[in-house]
C-alpha cells in the first residue's frame, strides 16, 4: 500500500537531526529483543512491515522507530491469537513489568540466538528476464496491500545494474504465498529521470527491485 | 543537520516516552508471565546485539580490504561469502553487496521504505538513519544532505544513493584515508566508523553524526 | 513541495466517512469568516495554501480542515509582523473571547462582503503551446516550494482535454512573483496510464495543469 | 462510507476541539482588540456565506438547464457567464466550468490538494469532502468511493473524475431523473442535492452523504 511510511522524495520533515544513538532507554532494547524472540517463538502471525505499514499514518509518523515495532509486535500476537489488545491494556493497568518478571527456557533462548546467526545469501537467478545494461521501466501501479516498490520511481526508466538472485516476491510473501519467486534486481536511475533537473549535480540512484514491478520501455 | 527541531510545531518524537515504555514492559512480562517467552531468551539476544555485532564488524571487513587485495575483489564480487570469512553473517546481512569508493564514485546507503540495514556488519541502525528526514531527502537531495554531515563531494564524483527495497543489505567500502600506511589491520579498523560505511562521511573522518 | 497534503493515491486514511457537517461548531464558521475578512483587511502574508502545506505532515494529518486554516492564519499574521505566537498564547491564556469583543467598522464590513463576490473567469490563453487532443507528458520534478501539479500524475502521458485561460503559475504566486502567466489546461488521463491496471474497470482521471508542468512526450 | 473509525487507533480528528475553538475566539478577540479587524465585518461574511451562498444556487442552475436547452448550451460552454446570468459568482467559483453527465458519461468532482469547492453555487464543502479519504482515493478507486456513497455505474459508463488542482472551479449536471416531466424549474430545484452536483449521488436520489 502506498503509505505514509514510503516517504522517499517527500518534503517537509526538516533537517536530519544529528541523533547517533541506537537505543534510547534500555525499554527500546529490550523490545526489540522480545520482538526477535517472539519470532522464535512463533506466537506472532502476520507480515511486519506489512503490519506496521498498516498503522494509521499519523501514529506512524508520531511514533519512534521502536514505538513502531511495538505496534507491530503487539498487532501481530493480536492476529495470532496469543494475548488480546485487552490482555495488554489490563497489564498495563496493573503495572505489569518485564523487570521483574522471570522465566527461564534455555532451550528457546538457544534457538533465539542461533536464529539470529541464520540464513545465507539468495539462489543465483534462474530465468532472469533483464540482463545487467538493458533499459526497464518501472510499472506504474497502486498495490492494495504491501509491495516494495516505492512511490518515487514509479514510471521512470532506468538500466539493470545487476541481477541479485531469485527471491519470493515480497507483496507475495506479505499475503502468506509461497510464490513467485522471481528476480531481484539493482536498478540505476538518472537523478533527472526521477526528479528532473535539480539545483544539485546530477547523481544516481539504484533501487533493489522484483521483476513484477519492471517492464520493457516503449 | 540540526540538533533542534522547527520553532512552531511540536517535536514529534516526544511523544510520552512513558506511555511507550509502560505498554512495552507490561507486553514483555504478560509473554514471559504466560511462558511464551523467556527472559533469559530475550538476555541472550540483548546481549548478543550488544557485544558480538555492531561497526567494529565492518570496520575489520574493511580494514582487510584495505591491507589485503585479493579479499578486497572477493568482497566486491561476492560480499556475503567474503564478509562470511571474518565470521560474520546472519539475520538482515543474509545477502551483502560491498559498494567500494573511490576518487571517482561515492556510495551511500538509505532505505526510504522502512530502515533496512546490515545487522550483522554495522549492529543496529542510528536514530539518524531511521528518520524521516534522512528516508525522505537522501534520494532527492542527496549532497545537500551529505553535506549537513559535514560531507563536500566534488561536483564531477559520481554520487550513488542505494535504496535497500528488497532483501539485499549494503555495506560502504570506504576509500582508505591518505597517509595510512604505515599502520596495521587493527589501526586501520580504528578510523573506520560506522558512518563512513553508510557514506555519509569518509573514513578517517572526525565528522559525521555524533554516536 | 511534495508534502502530506498531496493524497492522490495514497493508502491508508480508511473509508470515507459520512459526515455532511459544512462546520463543526460556530468557532469554524467565524474562524472562516475571521480568514476572509484578514485577507481583505490586508493583515497577512504569504500565500494560504502554500502556509498551510508548511505545517509539519504530523500536524497537518492530524488537525481538522478549519485547525489547518487557523493554524496558516496565525502564521501569516505572525509573518506580516501583526501579531506574535506569544501574543496569541497571551490572549489565550487571559481567556480572550471573540464572542465578547466588539468592533464596529462597516466599511471594512463593506469591503468584506464585496471582496466574496468579487473576481472574474481567466482570459483567454493568448499563446498556448499545446491544443486540445494532443498528448502531453507530466514533468519529473521536485519542487521546493509549492505547487500544483500532485504527485500521482507525474511523468504519465495524458490528453488535453480543454484549455482553460491565462493564469499566474501558482508555484511562482506562491513565491510573491508576478509572472509568468501561462495557458492552464485540463488534462485527459487513461486510469491505466496512472496506476496500472486495477480491479475496476478503466476511467479517466482530468487534472488542471500550467503548462510549465507539461512536456512533449517522446 | 462508514461512521465510525478504526478500532485499533485513535481518531486523528478527536484532537481537543475546545484548545483549537479556544484559540481560533482568542484569536478573533485579539485582532479585534487590535482594531484590526470588526465584528460586523465577520459577521457580514458569516451571513453571506450562510443565507446567499449554498447548494440552492446550484440547484436552480441545473434546474434552468433541464427546462431551457439554450441555457443549458451555454452553461456548458460558459460556466461562468451562464452561471452568473442567475446572479452567482464570486470567490472560489471565479472560473466555473460545468461537466454535464449522461447515461453514458458520469463526472465526479475533487482537489486532492487542498478541497477546492465552487463555493458561489454549493456553498463550503462537506466534510467528506475535505477528508484525507475522500481526496486519496477518489482518483485511485472511484468506483469503489461512489459504491461507498450508494451510486452504482454500470462498468461501461464512463467515469471522469475531475482534480481540481488550478484556479477552475466545476459543477456537475446531474442527469434529469426519469419521471421529472410535469415538474417546474422550482420543484426540479428541489430535487438536485449537493452531493448530485459533486457528481457522488444522482439527482432525485434520497442517497448520498448526510448533510
Amino acid at each position: 500500500m502506498d503509505g505514509a511510511h514510503d516517504m522517499g522524495g517527500m518534503d517537509g520533515f526538516g533537517p536530519v537531526v544529528a541523533d547517533g544513538a541506537v537505543f534510547h532507554g534500555d525499554w527500546e532494547r529490550r523490545l526489540f529483543a522480545l520482538t526477535r524472540v517472539a519470532r522464535t517463538a512463533e506466537i506472532t502471525a502476520g507480515h511486519s512491515r506489512a503490519v506496521i505499514e498498516s498503522m494509521p499514518p499519523v501514529e506512524y509518523l508520531e511514533a519512534s522507530y521502536y514505538e513502531r515495532w511495538m505496534w507491530g509486535l503487539e498487532e501481530r500476537l493480536v492476529r495470532a491469537g496469543t494475548v488480546t489488545h485487552a490482555d495488554v491494556d489490563a497489564a498495563v493497568a496493573r503495572g505489569a513489568d518485564g523487570r521483574a518478571a522471570t522465566g527461564m527456557d534455555a532451550e528457546l533462548a538457544g534457538r533465539a540466538l542461533a536464529a539470529q546467526q541464520a540464513g545465507g545469501p539468495l539462489p543465483t537467478a534462474a530465468e532472469p528476464a533483464f540482463r545487467p545494461g538493458q533499459r526497464v521501466r518501472v510499472r506504474r501501479m497502486r498495490p492494495e496491500g504491501h509491495t516494495r516498490c516505492p512511490r518515487y520511481i514509479r514510471g521512470a526508466t532506468g538500466v539493470i545494474e545487476r541481477v541479485h538472485g531469485d527471491d519470493l516476491l515480497a507483496d507475495a510473501a506479505a499475503r502468506g504465498e509461497r510464490d513467485p519467486v522471481e528476480a531481484v534486481y539493482a536498478v540505476r536511475f538518472r537523478s533527472d529521470d526521477l526528479f528532473g533537473p535539480r539545483d544539485e549535480p546530477p547523481y544516481r540512484v539504484l533501487v533493489d527491485l522484483w521483476e513484477s514491478y519492471l517492464e520493457e520501455p516503449d | 543537520m540540526h540538533d533542534h527541531d522547527h520553532d512552531h510545531g511540536h517535536d514529534h518524537h516526544e511523544r510520552p516516552a512513558s506511555d511507550s515504555e509502560l505498554r512495552a514492559r507490561a507486553l514483555e512480562a504478560l509473554l514471559v508471565e504466560r511462558g511464551l517467552v523467556s527472559t533469559d531468551a530475550i538476555d541472550a539476544v540483548v546481549a548478543y546485539y550488544e557485544n558480538d555485532v555492531g561497526p567494529q564488524n565492518g570496520a575489520r571487513v574493511v580494514a582487510r580490504a584495505w591491507v589485503d587485495a585479493e579479499y578486497r575483489t572477493r568482497l566486491l564480487s561476492d560480499g556475503s561469502s567474503a564478509i562470511a570469512e571474518l565470521g560474520y553473517g546472519g539475520v538482515e546481512g543474509e545477502h551483502m553487496v560491498v559498494v567500494e569508493n573511490t576518487p571517482d564514485v561515492h556510495n551511500v546507503i538509505v532505505c526510504t521504505l522502512c530502515s533496512c540495514y546490515p545487522w550483522p556488519v554495522l549492529g543496529l541502525p542510528p536514530t539518524w538513519y531511521k528518520s524521516e528526514a534522512y528516508r525522505a531527502r537522501v534520494v532527492a537531495e542527496p549532497r545537500r544532505v551529505l553535506s549537513e554531515f559535514g560531507l563536500e563531494l566534488d561536483p564531477d564524483v559520481e554520487l550513488r544513493v542505494w535504496d535497500s527495497s528488497a532483501e539485499v543489505r549494503y555495506l560502504v567500502l570506504p576509500e582508505r584515508p591518505a597517509g595510512s600506511d604505515h599502520l596495521g589491520e587493527e589501526q586501520l579498523a580504528a578510523l573506520v566508523s560506522r558512518d563512513a560505511m553508510i557514506g555519509v562521511a569518509r573514513a578517517g573522518d572526525a565528522a559525521g553524526a555524533p554516536a
